[in-house]
Parts: structure tokens; sequence; C-alpha cells
């Protein structure tokens, strides 16, 4: 039984123009330990899909319209209000892209990251302190006695993070989201967040779904990936294949685009021609036809369903990548 | 309301004093001693003695001092009533003579500013002690010193008293700094108990007596406060005036039980239940349409309008003479023509007023042969076209040739009067005038009118029972402003009267000029007198007693409360005719005049409807 | 060699640090602390660093949209950073900007065609009827159909408003383009395009770009010569090549290792490096970099080093700012 | 101005807005309301809409005619004071009826009549009066009882302590508040929106002094400088309406000079300079029009500001001068001891106030949700 399974996971939005199927039909799921990629471009729908597990959707004007979310053999969605503060943070912990935001401006680190223990571990004060020190050791903050007494404007953005990913380890937990971790970090500060993921998470033994657009922090950090397009997940396999083997063309254009070492401006980059397509009147039938160069008839009429192309690699697409194919 | 007498009589002393001869040192004991007898008695000698009279104040006292700060609230009058109005003499409230009251005997100097005072040698402080001259050398000294932190006192006396003496124990001699005709007037004093307050007054006298009550002459002292609550007065028994002719009569009633009331509509309810023995009525709508209450209708409630002869004070508009426009003689007469008093007290005040006419009402020295203008559009357009308003505008208000319109402005500083001029307003529009109304906040009004920065204004100034025509009309003040003479008016032939007035010996010289002197200022016509109330309106229970004649001619010389009584039995009789639901035979008689002040007033000036 | 387009000589831009009641002024922030460099005409040059380390600002003074507190901007000849009135004026039309944020670099309340009329209206170029074709030409350059001119921005993608942003800065013809972070805000697909059109551009009408990224593959693909800023300073100019083959100064040499492989088989086990940019309210003294430094000698601490010409390899435009550069070994990109 | 012109953000709010049923009726309702108290003078005049007198038309609305025009004379004989139209229509209808009575009788003194009768040479002559025959201002004394008169056929809503038609100075004063809100918001939203751009887009010194300035004028109470103020000048509307804008201006430069300063980093800005437009034309083409949210979203709240506070001052005796038609005028009668009985008195400007202040407010509301939709989420 895989650890989270999302099945066929639908999540809309209605606002006034319409209603947004933001996530339509979404399915993946996650083995213990592994590091899933959820990777795919701005409106794809990945952060909704996050969300939706956490099943912290603002409602209104969201909803979650049909499908399931199992963890461990369990429905989150069919479960009640009120097991769901027990199970974010105990079981799935979820860090976002703007450490800024994600810190209570007018607590110290000490008071915020002191709750959390005292909440979920019962300690005292001078325990949580000393737990929370160490955490804060753990996660690579130098000095960490003097920095707990600090308030989250006085930290830097990539000790934010580091902040926001002990809170997130602290509880020990068995998934841990991470929404665009590093995307507003620089990328030296990347680098070490990543590696400080990576190394938190053989710790603690935790699953990690990596949700991002940036197909080389994907290559650098996961053991599977889900490519996502107009709310649907496109490609779903392990992140060799897709790197090496990618099937769907969507996929495909998306890695060719990234300017590879070597390029220079006389060769013109690759792109995907064409505009995502609106998620209030989707097109019938696979949703990236229209920008596809290997699209056909049946494309924009039959909607592809996710399938197994072999060993385990599944993709949406009548017509996948083949060899050759530019 | 002293101050306010105290602060006529001021104005009246700013006149340049005659050369006066020293009074040289005089033998006491040759003193021929003057006093008057012969008056009538004030108070009522068979008054019940006995029972609570149930009054109210709008505010608990912040003092019981009578001096110093805070010292002029609601309570004072009642203070005041116990100590001040023990003066040596008296003026008595119908004859206008003066009568005595500390002092039994007086003697007024040639030079018109020394009197000797004999005091009543009965006289005593309501701690017992006796009331000696050198009471009334302290009540001098006293009010002069600064401890006393109460500016008018100090300056008062400064400007009116030379000196303040004590000849013998009961012999008082107090000098005048300028000469008067009227010397008891303007040289009375009431004593201070030297005894009580002597060693007190430095520095903290104002804070030591703050809560102290005083030690007076009068017949009544405090018996019970309750802070924030009432102030319970009670009569001493026996009290060394209770044989005096002018006091006997007076003061009958054992208590007087003082309660806080807010407001006087509140005062109005507690009346009606029972627990205020007297009110007054002071609005002309509660007058006409709130006294068909049950306890009247079941005649256990009387109300009467008693008329009194008090004077008046100028009331009503003034022009300024200095404008253009009200410059002409015939333009203000036109506009005298197009007031209608009548529709206003017909209309706004239940008719409950009367129209004043003469510049000197209610004093003996108002011109009985005057009318008023009353409303006569023909009259006013005549005086009009006269003016030089012979054509109507497109507005339909009056121009000249030269296109001047027959439009000014009103300053005036009372919101409650607005709702009158708005109708006066309309009703000169009707007849071509336009009257701008130009409410400012009062102390402005009153400022612009003083330095004559106005068209029309609306004047009122309080008076006493000597005018002060100098003041108001006399050429003296036509160059400057900040004075009384807010007109701008004046001539050689009325100066000439007003000297008659002020330094005239003879008493019906001075009637006769002052006469001439109101008749010429109605004919100028530059002030448009409004209404007058020579009246005091009143409710009270069955078992409170009056007087023939209920109040003095004078009344504000000596105040309702002194001259009522309680009969305790029908209050009794009333209290178990509640109980029963029995009503009284209702006194139909609501109007008392005593003084033939209504009569008066009808005859001469004419009361619209009432 | 051709000379020159841009001279930028010295240039410092320090924002004052004002405290109390009256403001008066504390500190500076060194925002830009005396950056020199020269651009030829025809070629990109890269201007890449970390989020605070002055190059948006570089590029805002440069346009004269921040008033330089030193230095001077040389364009042709003409000191750029001191003009004023009708001479600025003049000047800012040769040389225009494109913005990072397609969202709220277009005024939201004018359609495209104002939007893009805008620059030829300030400087009252042609008839109204010669700016509107104009308009219409522009667009279609950059890959916008005519009928879509009278549409609001909101109307558009991401990738399309870029393209509007584009036209807007080529309105008035200039000769320079400062690109701030052009395509970091829209999806590496569309990414692909504008770069794309900023090439083609480039060839077809002779431009000249200052391309300011954080993105060094996007650099590198764009570049022809690359500047690494670090705390208000250039650390190190050159060639891509040299840069990318050869990059000599620690920083540029960490900043180049930090970017994650888009090749999951080429996986890094070791941080380059570590700590964070400080803040430039209070820089380190001597060579900013080295607190993060590895090489770092006490001498680092003490004075700041220069940007001097560095020998070792074959780029006459190879300069590093680094004491050690000499002693450093060799690097060579894995 | 450029901003005035319909961009698709802005037709979308208005859309919005228009959705929002309470909100755009209520709208509807006031501007309605507005339109017709413009015309009070054809709906409340005590001057007739129309006479048909001999022949001739008269529009006597804003004529002054003579009591001749029309045969009428006076009870002093005066025949140049104004018509009194009232009088006249019931003259007509007099002389009508008695015509006809005696048409019926046969006799032939119908004729009679009509020769004798020198103002009735034709049958056609009528008066209309409006809606409201009474002016606000004109005092009826015709009741037994003085005023105020309860509310009957005459007067529709009583009259006032001076005898004047509640109603018609209910309208007027409608018109009054209305125009008054309206002038001050314009003149004070103006101003203010100047000040704070320039302050936002400036920032600097100008920003720091002029805030601190700001700061310290907000500071004074407002009452008692309008209190000062009339003893040096004579009330009026155009003086309360200076007076009411220096302290109404500095409301709206916070938000202003806060939008500017927001606005202005955003790049459009800097786009704009870059090219070389002027600060104005910064200022006034790119960023006013993205500044007008709070401008268009305070405007109904400060109408209700001002008309509230013109009701108050008109209540404490400092507002316009009388006789103007005034509601916190009519409060104040209402509310004086004497009236406390007089119920139509206080209730009916309490209720034209209420509905007024809460038909406003529904709009202002309206158009804040129009402007900046927010929907209030909630996590399970």
């Amino acid at each position: 039984m895989p650890l989270l399974e999302v099945k066929g996971l639908k999540t809309e939005f209605r606002i006034e123009e319409g209603v947004v199927h933001a996530v339509d039909g979404v399915s993946f799921h996650v083995e213990s330990g592994e590091t899933l990629g959820i990777v795919g471009e701005s409106g794809c729908g990945k952060s909704v899909t996050a969300m939706s597990i956490m099943r912290l959707i603002p409602d209104p004007p969201g909803h979650i319209a049909g499908g399931q979310i199992l963890w461990k053999g369990k429905d989150i969605l069919s479960m009640p209000d009120d097991a769901m503060p027990d199970l974010r943070g105990n079981e799935i912990a979820m860090i976002f892209q703007d450490p800024m935001t994600s810190l209570n401006p007018v607590f110290t680190v000490e008071k915020q990251l002191g709750e959390v223990l005292e909440k979920r571990f019962g300690l005292k004060k001078e325990g949580a302190r000393a737990r929370a020190v160490e955490m804060l050791e753990q996660v690579g903050i130098a000095d960490p006695s003097e920095r707990i007494k600090a308030y989250p404007h006085e930290l830097s953005g990539g000790m934010k993070q580091r902040i926001m990913i002990a809170m997130a380890l602290m509880c020990e937990p068995d998934l841990l989201i991470a929404d665009e971790p590093t995307t507003a970090l620089d990328v030296t500060v990347q680098a070490q967040i990543l590696h400080l993921m990576k190394k938190l998470q053989e710790k603690v033994g935790a699953a990690v779904i990596l949700i991002t657009h940036d197909m080389a922090v994907v290559a650098e950090t996961c053991d599977r990936v889900a490519v996502m397009y107009a709310g649907r997940v496109v490609e779903f396999c392990d992140v060799y294949r897709l790197f090496e083997e990618t099937k769907h063309p969507y996929a495909f254009g998306l890695l060719k685009s990234i300017p590879k070492e070597g390029l220079t401006k006389e060769d013109s980059l690759a792109t995907i021609e064409g505009i995502v397509p609106s998620l209030i009147h989707p097109p019938t039938g696979c949703r990236f036809a229209d920008r596809c160069f290997k699209a056909r008839d049946r494309c924009r009429s039959e909607d592809p369903q996710l399938r197994d192309v072999g060993d385990g690699h599944l993709t949406a697409c009548h017509f996948p990548i083949e060899e050759g194919d530019e | 309301m002293l101050k306010k007498l105290l602060m006529a009589g001021l104005v009246v002393a700013l006149a340049p004093a005659v050369t006066a001869t020293m009074a040289g040192a005089v033998d006491v004991s040759s003193i021929e001693w003057e006093t008057n007898m012969d008056d009538p008695m004030i108070g009522n000698p068979d008054a019940k003695q006995g029972g609570t009279w149930k009054t109210y104040m709008l505010s608990y006292p912040l003092t019981f001092r009578l001096q110093g700060p805070d010292s002029n609230d609601s309570f004072a009058g009642w203070n005041r009533a116990f100590t001040m109005d023990f003066t040596l003499v008296a003026l008595h409230p119908v004859t206008d003579n003066f009568i005595p009251r500390l002092a039994t005997h007086w003697k007024v100097m040639d030079d018109n500013r020394t009197i000797y005072y004999k005091l009543d040698p009965d006289a005593r402080w309501s701690d017992g002690e006796k009331i000696t001259a050198d009471d009334f050398a302290f009540c001098y000294e006293m009010m002069r010193s600064e401890y006393i932190v109460d500016p008018f006192y100090n300056t008062y006396f400064e400007e009116y008293y030379e000196s303040v003496e004590a000849v013998e124990e009961y012999v008082v001699k107090i000098v005048g700094t300028k000469e008067s005709w009227r010397p008891l007037y303007d040289y009375n004093l009431w004593p201070m108990p030297e005894h009580v307050l002597a060693g007190g007054l430095n520095e903290t006298w104002v804070q030591d007596h703050n809560l102290k009550f005083q030690v007076g002459a009068g017949p009544y002292t405090v018996s019970k406060t309750e802070n924030g609550q009432r102030v319970v007065f009670e009569r001493q028994r026996p009290w060394w005036g209770d044989d005096k002719q002018y006091f006997k009569g007076l003061y009958n009633v054992d208590e007087v039980d003082i309660k806080v009331i807010l407001d006087a509509d509140r005062a109005f309810d507690h009346f009606k239940k029972g627990e205020l023995s007297y009110q007054r009525i002071t609005t002309a709508k509660t007058w006409a349409q709130d006294m068909e209450f049950d306890s009247i209708k079941k005649g256990w409630v009387h109300k009467k309008r008693v008329f009194i002869d008090y004077p008046q004070g100028m009331y009503g508009f003034a022009m300024n003479l200095q404008d253009p426009l009200f410059s002409n003689k015939d333009f203000r007469k036109a506009v005298q023509y197009s007031f209608d008093f009548d529709e206003l007290n017909k209309n706004l005040m239940f008719g409950a007023y009367f129209r004043g006419v003469s510049a000197f009402e209610g004093t003996a020295y108002e011109n009985p042969n005057l009318k008023p203008y009353g409303f006569d559009p023909k009259k006013a357009r005549e005086h009009l076209a006269a003016a030089g308003f012979t054509k109507r505008g497109k507005d339909g208000i009056f121009v000249r040739e030269d296109g001047t319109r027959a439009s000014f402005t009103l300053t005036y500083g009372s919101p409650g009067l607005t709702r009158h001029m708005t109708v006066a307003k309309q009703k000169f529009e009707r007849l071509g005038i336009e009257m701008e109304l130009l409410l400012l906040e009062a102390a402005t009004a009153f400022q612009r009118g003083l330095e004559r920065e106005y068209q029309m204004t609306i004047m009122s100034r309080t008076t006493n029972l000597y005018p002060a025509p100098h003041q108001y009309f006399s050429t003296e003040f036509l160059d400057t402003t900040n004075n009384n003479n807010i007109w701008a008016f004046g001539n050689q032939h009325v100066d000439g009267l007003i000297d008659i007035f002020r330094f005239d010996m003879d008493e019906q010289k001075r009637v006769s000029a002052m006469h001439e002197i109101d008749a010429i200022i109605q004919d100028e016509a530059f002030y448009v007198p409004f209404w007058q109330a020579p009246f005091v309106r009143m409710v009270y229970w069955d078992h409170v007693e009056w007087p023939k004649g209920f109040l003095p001619r004078r009344f504000e010389q000596i105040t309702d409360w002194q001259v009522m009584s309680i009969d305790v039995e029908k209050e009794q009789a009333l209290k178990a005719a509640m109980k029963a639901g029995k009503a009284y035979t209702r006194d139909e008689v609501v109007d008392v005049d005593g003084w033939g002040v209504k009569a008066k007033m009808m005859q001469a000036k004419g009361e619209a409807s009432n | 060699m051709t000379s020159p387009i841009l001279q930028v000589e010295d240039l410092k831009k320090y924002y004052p640090i004002r405290g109390g009641v009256i403001a008066r002024k504390v500190a500076d922030v060194k925002a830009v602390n005396g950056v020199s460099f020269d651009l030829y005409p025809g070629e990109t040059l890269g201007l890449v660093g970390e989020s605070g380390c002055g190059k948006s600002t570089l590029g805002r003074t440069l346009m004269r949209l921040e008033e330089p507190t030193g230095g001077r901007v040389l364009f042709e000849g003409k000191d750029l950073a001191h003009a004023k009135g009708k001479e600025l004026f003049d000047l800012r039309a040769e040389i225009q900007m494109i913005f990072q944020d397609p969202y709220s670099s277009l005024n939201p309340r004018l359609p495209v065609r104002d939007i893009v009329i805008e620059p030829l209206e300030v400087h009252k170029m042609g008839t109204a009827s010669e700016r509107l074709d104009k308009v219409v030409a522009l667009c279609r350059r950059v890959g916008l159909k005519e009928e879509v001119i009278g549409r609001y921005p909101h109307e558009f993608s991401g990738g399309q408003r870029q393209r509007v942003g584009i036209a807007r800065a080529l309105a008035l013809e200039p000769k320079v383009i400062v690109a701030d972070e052009p395509v970091s805000a829209l999806d590496v697909s569309v990414q692909a395009q504008v770069i794309n059109l900023m090439v083609e551009l480039q060839k077809e009408l002779g431009l000249t770009y200052i391309f300011i990224s954080h993105d060094l593959s996007v650099v590198e693909y764009i570049s022809d010569s690359i500047a690494i800023m670090y705390l208000g300073r250039i650390v190190e100019t050159g060639k891509k090549e040299t840069i990318f083959s050869n990059p000599t100064h620690p920083y540029t040499r960490a900043l180049i290792s930090s970017v994650p492989n888009p090749d999951p088989r080429k996986r890094r086990v070791q941080v380059a490096i570590e700590g964070e940019t400080p803040s430039p309210v209070n820089p380190p003294s001597g060579c900013a970099f080295h607190p993060r430094c590895p090489f770092a000698v006490e001498a680092c601490k003490k004075d700041v080093p220069a940007l001097e010409s560095f020998t070792q390899t074959d780029d006459p435009r190879h300069n590093v700012a680094c004491i050690r550069k000499d002693e450093i070994e060799p690097h060579f990109k894995n | 101005m450029n901003f005035l012109k319909l961009d698709p953000l802005m037709v979308k709010r208005l859309q919005r807005f228009r959705r929002i049923k309470r909100g755009y009726y209520s709208f509807l309702i006031l501007v309605i309301l507005f339109v017709i108290s413009l015309f009070s003078e054809f709906i409340a005049n005590d001057r007739a809409l129309i006479v048909n007198y001999e022949g001739k038309l008269y529009f006597p609305t804003f004529k002054f005619y003579p009591m001749a025009e029309f045969g009428q004379m006076d009870e002093y004989g005066f025949d140049d004071v104004e018509a009194d139209y009232h009088g006249l229509k019931t003259e007509i209808a007099t002389l009508k009826a008695e015509f006809k009575d005696r048409m019926e009788t046969w006799d032939g003194s119908a004729a009679e009549l009509l020769e004798s009768e020198p103002r009735f040479q034709r049958k056609d002559n009528w008066v209309l009066m409006p809606m409201i025959p009474f002016d606000p201002y004109e005092p009826d004394f015709s009741y037994d009882e003085p005023p105020p008169n309860a509310p009957d056929g005459r007067h529709w809503l009583g009259t006032d302590g001076q005898g004047r038609d509640v109603l018609a100075r209910l309208l007027y004063g409608f018109r009054i508040s209305m125009t008054f809100a309206l002038a001050l918001v314009v003149i004070s939203q103006t101003f203010g929106t100047i000040i704070g751009s320039f302050q936002g887009y400036a920032g600097g010194w100008f920003d720091l002094y002029s805030q601190r300035f700001i700061e310290i004028w907000g500071t004074l109470p407002f009452l008692y400088v309008v209190i000062i103020l009339t003893n040096f000048f004579t009330p009026s509307a155009k003086m309360l309406l200076i007076v009411f804008a220096l302290f109404n201006w500095l409301g709206i430069t916070y938000y202003m000079r806060t939008e500017m300063y927001r606005e202005k980093t955003k790049e459009y800005c800097l786009a704009a300079r870059s090219y070389g437009a002027s600060s104005m034309r910064v200022m006034f083409k790119h960023l006013l029009p993205n500044c007008l949210t709070p401008l268009v979203t305070f405007t109904p709240f400060l109408i209700v500001g001002a008309i509230f506070s013109l009701t108050a001052l008109d209540y404490l005796g400092y507002g316009l001068p009388p006789p103007t038609p005034s509601w916190g005028e009519l409060i104040d009668q209402g509310l004086q001891s004497d009236n406390r009985d007089k119920i139509w008195l206080s209730m009916s400007p309490f209720a034209a106030i209420s509905f007024t202040l809460i038909l406003v407010t529904f709009v202002g509301e309206s158009v804040r949700e129009a402007f900046d939709p927010k929907q209030y989420a909630r996590y399970k």
C-alpha cells in the first residue's frame, strides 16, 4: 500500500467568470521514503493539489469536487474536520514557497517553535527551548541559541526557510510537502536548502512531495516525477526516464526549451508555441493538443487517459514521443 | 442677581460726581435719626407657621462660600437670602421707600455721601452672637481682601466705599466715594461675622470655607445636607426678627428642603407628583398647553399668573443710526410699522406676552402716554415712499431711484430668536423690505452691537429702579464705540434732559425730563421694543397660602418663598383627599393683579389676545 | 575593435538610511558601489548576481530612474549620468528598458495601443496616424496580431505582455536596451519564446543589450560577455566562454556550481558554498565575499580588491577582483 | 480627464456594482430623488406653477407678480404685494361655482355676474398649484392652534414651529444637504487627491513636512474652528463648505499617498519615466487612474459624513444661516423641550436623514464590494 494515493482528485474554484477546474482528475501515489516531484508551469494545478492533500483549500471560493486522497489507506477527504489538525503537522507537514509570510512576524522563533513542541510533545518551557535549539542546529543555523530569540524580520530568507523546515520536521512526519521551497531563494542558498532537505529526509525517513517549476531542481532531487499540465498529470515516471525517455510531448517540449550548456545565440531555443488553455472552459480532448506538434484529430476529440507505456512509466498521450521526434 | 444689581449701580455711579463738601466730625448723640415705620407690612401677619417648603436647585453647590471661585451657582441665591440680603436698610417692595432692616435708624449727611446707621441691638447672628458695627467694618475690610479671590467685590468696594467705620457698638458710619442722590441705595452694606471669620482670613480662606456653612443674620440655618442630593434649612425659633414690623409674616415655614433636580422639565414632573410645593412656569408653551393635568382638574393644584411691576430693561431691535439706510428716519418708521408683534405673539408665543413701548419700561420714569407703533402696512408704505423707496424690484423688494434696495441685515446672538425672526423676515419681505438674518455666537453678536458693526441688532439690557439714560442716549458716546449707546443717538436737547435726571434733586423735574426723553426716543424710532413679561406664572399645591396680592409689587426685591406660608392642616386634608380621590372645587381665577399692572398694560399698550 | 557604445565609470548609487523625527541621514546603503564596465555595440552583456547584489539598481541607475550618487555613464561620449533637461530627454530615447514583471510593467488602465504609443507621444514623433502605423508595425514585429492592440493588458498572457513591453521599449528606436530579468517571471516554455524574440531583434536591429539576470543558464545562452556582481561591486567580467569555462573569482565559481543541472545523472553531492549574501546595509570589510570564501586570508578583510585584468586566460576582457586570483587553482566546470 | 475614460477594469467594476442589487437600487433611488429635488421649486412652492388668467398664461415659479396682475388686493388695500395664488385659486373656484348656480336659475344673473366681476371675464381661468403648495419659508398661521401643527391633508407632514411646511423643508433640505455633500466631496477629494498624490509621488522632504503638517492640522477641533470662524466671517453655505473642505481633504491624502507610494514603484511607472514622461504625465496619466479605488470607495462614506456633519452643525446652530431649510434645524426644533410631544417634527427629519444615509451607505458598501471583492474563506 502506498503511503499516499491520490485518485481522480478534482478541485474547483468558483470565481466571477465561472468555475476554474484547477485540478481535474489528478492521480498519483507516493511511496514511503521517496521523493516525488510534481512539476509544471504556473497555473497547472500543482500547488492546488498539495493544498487539497492538506485540505487547505479556501472555501469559498474553492472546494474539492471529487476523487479520493488515501493516506495510509484512509480517505483524507472523508475524515472529520477535527481530525485534520492532528494529521497536518504530525503526519503530513508542509513548507511553503515564501518563508517571509509563513512565520508570524510578531513572535520570536523560540515562541513559534516552542508552541509546537509544547502542544505536540507536552514539553515544558525549558525542554522545548533545548529541543528547539537542537532543531535549529540540525538545519544548519549558526549560533542557534542566539538566533532563537530573533523575530522573523531579523532573519534572512534562507534562514527562515531553514526554520520552516525545522518546524516541519520537528514532528517527524511521514510525508513532507514542499511547495516551491527554494523559488524565492538565491541560487547558492537554493543549493544549500535542497541539500539540507535531502539530508534531513534521509535522517527522518519521510517521503517528500517536492513541487517545483524547475526541471533542474527535479533532476537534482527527485526519485519520481509527476508532470502536470492544465490541471492534469500528463506524465508520471521515474526521474531518469523523464529526462531520458520523455513520452509526453509537453514534458518533451519543456525539457527542450531549457537553454542547454553550449548553446549559442545562433541556435534558437526550442519553444512550445501557443498558450495554456483556459481552465474555466477547457478544450475537449487533450488539453495540450493546440500546442502539440504531434497532435492529430483524435487528440482534439478523445481525452487521453494516463496509461502505462512500459515499466510503470505512465503518460496521458495518444501519440507519445518516439525516438527521432524533434 | 445681587451682582447684577451692583453692576447696574456701578454704571450709574460712573457719572462725574458733583463736588462734595466734606462732612466734618459729628457728635453721634446729636444726630437727628431718621427712620420709616409708616409703610405697610410686607408679610401676612396671620400667616400660618410651620410646614416644609419643598423646592429644588439645578445642581449641588460646589461651595457654601458666597465670595470667591464657584460662588455663584443656583444654590447661592438661597445662601445669600439668609446672609447677605440682611443689609442695613432695604427698599420696601411695594412703596419703593427705604425701610429698616439691620439698622433701625439712619442719617444721611449734607454731603450726600456720608451716612450714619444705628443698628438694631436685638439683631443676632445665627450662632447667637450680637451683630455689631464691627461686623460691618469687617465686611468692608473682607470684601477688599485679596484672600477672598473675588475681583468683583474687590473692585466694587474700592470704587464705591471711601470708608466704613464702627463709630459706636451700634453705630456704623459709611462714607461713599461720590455724592449721590440716592445714598442709601448706593452706600448700603451687610455685615460679616467678624468673630467667626476674622481669624481665618488668609491665603487658605477660600479652601477652608468651601464646605463651611455661613453664619448669617437670617432666620434659617442649614440643618441637613446629603452630598449631591439636597440641602435642608431649618427655621430658628425664636429669631430676633420675629416681631419686627417688616419681617412679620415673612419666613413662615419651619423647613426649606432644597433637592437637586437637574433640569426644570424634570422638576415639573416632580412637582406633579407632589414632591415639590410650588413651581414657576417659565415657558409660554407649558403654560398654554400643559396646564390641564389631573391635580389641577381636581383642584388640588392651583395655577396663577401673578402680575408684578418690576423694571424690565430695554429689549428689542436696535437700529444703527450711522448706517446709511437707518440714518433715514422714515425708513426707521417704516420698519417700526412693518413689525407685526401680534402675529408673533399669537402664533409663536401663545399670546402670552405684552408689547413693550417705553425705553424705561417698568420704572417710575416710563412715559405712560406712549402707544406702540403697531403693525400698519399703510403707514409703513407711506414712510417707505418718504424714504425714497417708491418702486418694487423684480423680487418684490423696494428700490430707490439710485438702486439702493430696502434690504438690511439683522445681527443677533440668540438661536432661540431665530423662529421669531424668520417669521418677521417673511412679513417684512411681503411688505417689500428684505431682512437678512445673521445669527452669531452670542458674545460676538453682543460685541458687534457695542462696536456698532451692525445694521439692525437685537439688544437686551437689564436695568434697575433707576434707568441710566446717560449711558444709552448721551452725545458723549457718539464718537466712541464699546458703550451702551449702540445706536449712536444723541443731541443737545436730550443731553440737557439727561442732566436734569442725573443731577436735579427735584424728583418731579426728573420724572418729566425722563418722560420727554422717552417720547423723543419713540419718535426717533431707532428702538423697536419687543416683548415684556411683567408676571410670574406659578402652580402650587393647595396647602400653600399667599398674602393678598400674592407677591409684592417689586417682586425681585423679595422672593415667593419668603411671603407664602404652609397650612399643615390643609396639607393633611389634601393628602387624605388625594388618597380618596376626592376632587376639590377648582379655583378658576388665574390672573392675580394685585398692583394693577395687567390693567395698565391692557389699557396703555394693548394686548394682542390673552 | 570598435569603440564602446556605453562606458560606465565608477558608477555609485547610495541610499541614505534616515532616522529620527526629522529623518536625518544616519548611514548609506551602497547598492552600487563603484561599478565600471564597457559595453560594445551589438553585444549582450549579461549582468549576473544574487538578490540584493545591486544589479537591478545598476540597471535603473543607468536608465536615470535612480539618480546616481557618483561616477559617469558615457553614451557615445555624452554623460548620461549628469545630463539634464532636454539633453537627458533626448538621451532617454537612445537607451530603453524591458522590465521584469509583465504584470506590473504595463499600465492596466491603458490598451496595448496606448501603452506602445506613449513613448512616441512623449517624444512627439510623427503625426498621430504615423504613430499608429508605427505601433501596429512594432506589435507585428514582436509577434502580436494587429487586432489585439485595442485590448487591455489583463487580456494577455505573461509572454504576450512581455512582448508588449518589448514593443514599447523599441518604439523610440533605442540603441541600447537594458533588460532587467525579462524572463524570470515567465514559465520556461514562454521564456524561450521571449529569449528567441530578443535575439532575433538584436540581429535585425543591431541592438545592444544589458541583460540582467540571476539565471545563469539563460545568461549563458544569450550573453556575449558577462559581469558578475556581488554586494554592489563587479567581481569578475569576461567573455561568456571565459566565465563559464574558467571562472576565477571564488564567488563566480560557487555561483556556477550551485546551479542545478537538468540531468539527474549529474547530481552534486557537495554544497559549493555555505552562508548567504550579507545585508548591503552592513557589508563586511575588505572583500565583501571574504566571510563565505574558502580561499580567504587575513588580507581579504582589509582592502577592497580592485577589478584587474586576469592574464592567465587569453580573454583580454577577463577581469577579476580578487587578491588571490593568481594563486587559486584553475577551475574547470564539471 | 483621462481617468474618467472607462477602461475594462472600471467597466467590470461598474458591472459588478450593477449586480449588487441593494447598492445599485439605492444609487438609482438617490439619483432620482436628487434630480427631483433639483426641481423643488416646481414641487413645493406657494407660487403657482401655471396660472391661466384672462387668456394669458403666467409662470410665477421664479417671477414676482403683484396682486394687481390678478385683480387681487390685500387686507390693507395694496395690490402690489405678491399675488396670493392660494387665494386666487379659491376665488376662481368660488366664482365658477356661483356662475354655475346662477346659470341654473336661468334668470340672466349669470350674465350679470360676468359683467359685474371684472376678474372673471373668461370662464376658463385656472390656477395650477405645485404638488406641495407651500414653500419652505412662508409661515402658515391659518390654524387655530399656534404652530407646530400636526400633519393633515393641508400639510402632509405638518408644520414646524414657525408654521412652515415640514415636507417642503425636508425636500429643500435634501437638496441642500446633497448638493453640499457632493460639492464638499468634489472639492475635498480633488484637493486631497492632489496633495496626497504629490506626497506619495514626490516623497522625501515634501512628504515628510506635509505629512507632519497634516497630522497637526488633523488634530484641530473642527467644531471649535467653525465656531471661531463664525465670529470672523458671516456664516454661509460657502463658508461652511470651505471650512468643511479644509478639514475633509486630509483623510483622502493618507490613502492617495499610500496608493501612490505603492503604485509608483510598479514597473509601468518606471517605464513611463524611462522614456522621459514628465512627472505630471506619470502622475496623472499613469498613476492616478490606478489609485482611484480609495477615492471612489470612500466617496459615499464621505457623503454620509458630510450630510451627517452638516445636520449636526445645523442642529447645534452653527450650520447654514436661518431660514435655510435644513434637517438639523428641524431636528433641533423637534428635540426642544417645548416640542417633545410634536413627534412629526423630529421623526420626519430623522426618518429622512436615516433613509438617505442608509441609502448612501448601501451604495458605499456596494461600491466597496464592487471595487474590492473579497470572499471570506474558511478552512476545514
